[in-house]
């Protein structure tokens, strides 16, 4: 394992004060406990954001913390959630007294975790609304289960959920916007090769050279199933088959394609794997109305990408539009 | 009779178990999870012995108290929450009695099964902690009523049931956590949590040996 | 080598394909020759801004094309500089009447096709400078070599420029512009792990798992030379070391400091880079006043990062700052 | 003498030349460069196949002129340039002759050569094509001077010395391209080019064989 790292366990300390400094002019590091404010938080009247989780997905959640977005993103270790000593701070940094609305993805730790520091924010007088981001296709969701995982849609729930926030939505009116987003969205990931761990320093798991894994989530945890390494169309095919399959779109639909890289895999890929996508879904009669190509919700240096379809109507393309101004993502302002 | 001194013993052996089994129970969790499970058991065990190098509990109850509380906000992950509303309950169970007679130990185990329970769901034959927990607190149980009064038997008991557990969890499917995710692929691999569960009941002997 | 492609010499081809489907707002893709618009070329009256290079790069340069910074790309084959047949339309297309500058790096294949699509868009009534970013450190400078690498600094010669021209600089106004943020930006760059050119389909050298690249390029060469891994600070303070050194950056002075991935890093370590790097800076006086941080300038998968510093002055601050629209690069509109 | 079919022939036997040894230019660009070489001009020459097969041209000269320009639209990178303006110059040198003579064929290459260095500034010993050109060049003319008429001496001359000069590459520390930023370190390889231009040549003498 080679990293630019020093001290393994200082990873996520030393990554978020960097992004502290880089940032300085839009957000603010508070370091014991660990958790990212926007500047000048809280924001008169305005319903508060935030999310969290492991780290090792940057930019999410620290570089979706400004105007039009998070109020403020709780990092865990890597890929392990944060704690409530973390999290409430952070909800009560980001609470105007119009309430918070956190927004956790759909993993046992995150929602044990976050469930927690809802109830102590509660006790100490805070409106709380928490949004569960699934949308992860690959898990089955069943009583049974875990339910289905929270991935790469959790950008689109942040980034329209926060445009709500931003234009005055109330409380429960911004946490209904975070729950469309979500029941809207749907995520498949592969994997052509897994992530190191810092803390672990050997990779997640091993692919022959002929083989990648299937239905991935955002932690190096393998796949839903392993199978035989396929070209760029391939791939596309089945991941948004997965993904169409579970939301079907219907022709005339206008949607929102995201092809969200691993960490690992060149930029040049994902356009690759998006012109596929794009093409597919023109040939059903969708119309791809919004795109959004890069590295946001990433699993360290793992080589793959997800693919993410949005069913998008009037008022989420607009809110989708709204201006937004974070380390991540920026335009309008 | 389990006092304070043996409650710190306990924990400064779980210290260890943890920074020993590090690698290990990274690489159960490499095989089914997210490779961190070693890692957020030994950070947490470790903010353990710091608090109690500054503060001294007087009671069980309250060395348990403080485990729970530093737990919770040192681990994350599913562990950091489970642990800590395991180790709360059993504070709870055993209140600020100086020391702790082996039924009331029996009860403790049974609260920080519950606790577990209540937290995550997870029922026995989940492949999650849970199935270290659930035969730890009944062989706790059994021992304490059959026993009368020893408390080695009561800790020997539930270690030996939960290592059982854990064992056993081997060949089954996951239905919760994140092992949940591969279905049938996780079948073939021991649950990480009931690992460290089994390691944290057998400190507890050892402790009292 | 596993790729999300489909056959490697369709890599380019579909890359950009995919590229204008994602950003058909911004961007025309013309397909044969193959070059990148900005949408509706040429604006009246403003000077043109044509870059381009070997493919590999991504987000360079097709990712730049927008307000306020470049008018038209060219990609060549992976690695591989454009051809003149390329680069002649590209220059003709942003040509408005007011001039073209094209930004070339400084590789001898670059060079020598950027010079004869100048001659041929001379003899069409073009009028055209030339600006060569050469701020790599690493190589030599000397009239016996073929010079220092452009590397990095292209993206901040691209912007700042850019930025000049689209406020209404004339032609040599613009070029000289160009020239001074080349000649105040110097870059150094490490790999830790090599990056795999899918016609090739080995990596472009072996590390050993305790060595890295010191003083590579961003085409997958060796670099300058071969040294043991250290920690990212140890990293860190190497590089700022051969960046300032020859910079020479006086306590007081205000500063660009940009940290680029090499494609197949995670951000998180690049944090962790510019985090010392900032410290540095700030020890030494420097007043580091902006910042980038990402994969701006990359090599396919490679993994590992550069440093690029750049003295800022009050206008080169305020191009900085100047509203840009670019797939890759977007604030203030 | 050397007619439209000898240089049709030639430029296919080049072709071929670059598919067979486009990995092992892959691989000498991969020590010393960027690993495209033989993709670079396998595109190339493959590009010419095809252009030939459109059009069907009339003089070596008419020949030449259109490798030139087909090399330098879709070789790209620093070969794709110089390899075109070395087959405008050798057009330009050939003019619209029906049939060159030795004479005039060693006149070609000292055209080519120059053009290359008219364009890449290198000198010999700087570890480019150059190093396979000039040799060759030299080797022609003097062949040409003294073999009185025989072709196939002047392109065997021609070969062998580019051969040999792009062995000589091989101690050599680049100033030039690419491989010039490895300093030091690229002693101990061949140059790319210098290599393929070997190539080239070699394919001249099998057309004329
Ligand atoms: N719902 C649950 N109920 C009981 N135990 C659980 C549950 N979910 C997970 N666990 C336990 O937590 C362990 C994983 O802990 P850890 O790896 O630290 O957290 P994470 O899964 O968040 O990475 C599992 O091995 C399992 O024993
Ligand atoms: N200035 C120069 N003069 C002559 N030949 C050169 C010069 N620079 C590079 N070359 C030749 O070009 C070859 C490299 O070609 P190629 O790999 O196709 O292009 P690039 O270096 O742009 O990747 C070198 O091996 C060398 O022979
Ligand atoms: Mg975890
Ligand atoms: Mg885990
Ligand atoms: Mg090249
Ligand atoms: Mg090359």
């Amino acid at each position: 394992m080679k990293k630019l790292i020093n001290d393994p366990r200082a990873v996520v300390a030393e990554s978020v004060e960097g992004f502290g400094l880089a940032h300085a002019a839009l957000v603010t590091v508070s370091t014991d406990p660990l958790f990212i404010t926007r500047n000048n938080v809280p924001t008169a009247g305005k319903v508060g954001l935030v999310s969290g989780g492991g780290s090792g997905h940057e930019p999410l959640h620290a570089g979706f913390v400004g105007l039009g977005m998070l109020d403020a993103a709780v990092p865990g270790a890597v890929f392990t959630s944060p704690t409530p000593d973390q999290i409430l701070p952070a909800a009560l940094a980001a609470d105007s007294g119009a309430g918070v609305v956190l927004i956790v993805k759909n993993y046992t730790g995150d929602v044990l975790n976050f469930e927690t520091a809802a109830e102590l924010a509660e006790a100490e007088g805070v409106d709380v609304r928490t949004v569960i981001v699934n949308d992860d296709v690959a898990v089955e969701d069943s009583l049974y289960t875990a339910g289905r995982r929270g991935v790469a849609g959790a950008v689109l729930v942040e980034k329209i959920a926060g445009a709500a926030a931003e234009r005055g939505d109330g409380l429960d009116a911004v946490a209904a916007m975070g729950n469309r987003v979500n029941s809207n969205v749907r995520t498949m990931g592969v994997a052509l090769a897994a992530c190191t761990v810092p803390h672990a320093g050997t990779p997640s798991f091993d692919l022959a050279e002929n083989e990648i894994e299937f239905g991935v989530g955002v932690h190096g945890e393998p796949g839903r199933h392993r199978m035989a390494m396929e070209d760029a169309d391939g791939i596309t095919d089945r991941l948004l088959d997965a993904v169409l399959g579970d939301l079907g779109i219907a022709a005339g639909e206008k949607v929102l394609l995201f092809v969200n890289g691993m960490g690992g895999t060149p930029l040049s890929e994902l356009y690759i794997v998006y012109r596929h996508a794009a093409q597919v879904l023109a040939g059903r009669g969708a119309a791809v109305e919004r795109s959004l190509v890069g590295n946001y919700v990433t699993a360290l240096d793992m080589q793959g990408c997800s693919i993410s379809v949005l069913r998008l109507d009037d008022e989420l393309t607009r809110l989708w539009d709204a201006p937004v101004n974070t380390a991540a993502l920026r335009w309008g302002v | 009779m389990l006092d304070v001194n043996w409650t710190i013993k306990w924990l400064t052996l779980c210290a260890q178990a943890m920074a020993e089994n590090r690698l290990y129970l990274i690489e159960l969790d490499r095989a089914i999870g997210d490779s961190d499970h070693g890692e957020n058991m030994d950070r947490g065990f470790q903010a353990v012995l710091e608090k109690l190098a500054e503060v001294r509990p007087e009671t069980p109850g309250a060395a348990l108290k403080l485990t729970a509380m530093t737990l919770m906000s040192k681990v994350g992950g599913a562990a950091g929450p489970l642990y800590g509303t395991a180790f709360l309950r059993a504070s709870t169970a055993v209140g600020d009695a100086a020391e702790v007679d082996p039924a009331a130990w029996a009860k403790a185990l049974v609260a920080a099964r519950d606790g577990i329970v209540a937290r995550g769901k997870a029922e026995s034959g989940d492949k999650t902690m849970v199935d270290a927990w659930t035969p730890a607190a009944e062989a706790g149980q059994a021992a304490a009523a059959h026993g009368a009064g020893n408390v080695l038997e009561v800790l020997v008991a539930a270690a030996e049931a939960a290592e059982a557990g854990a064992i056993a969890t081997d060949p089954l499917v996951a239905r919760k956590g994140r092992a949940s995710y591969l279905g049938e692929r996780s079948a073939g691999h021991r649950d990480p949590g009931a690992a460290s569960s089994a390691l944290i009941l057998r400190a507890a002997v050892e402790a009292a040996a």
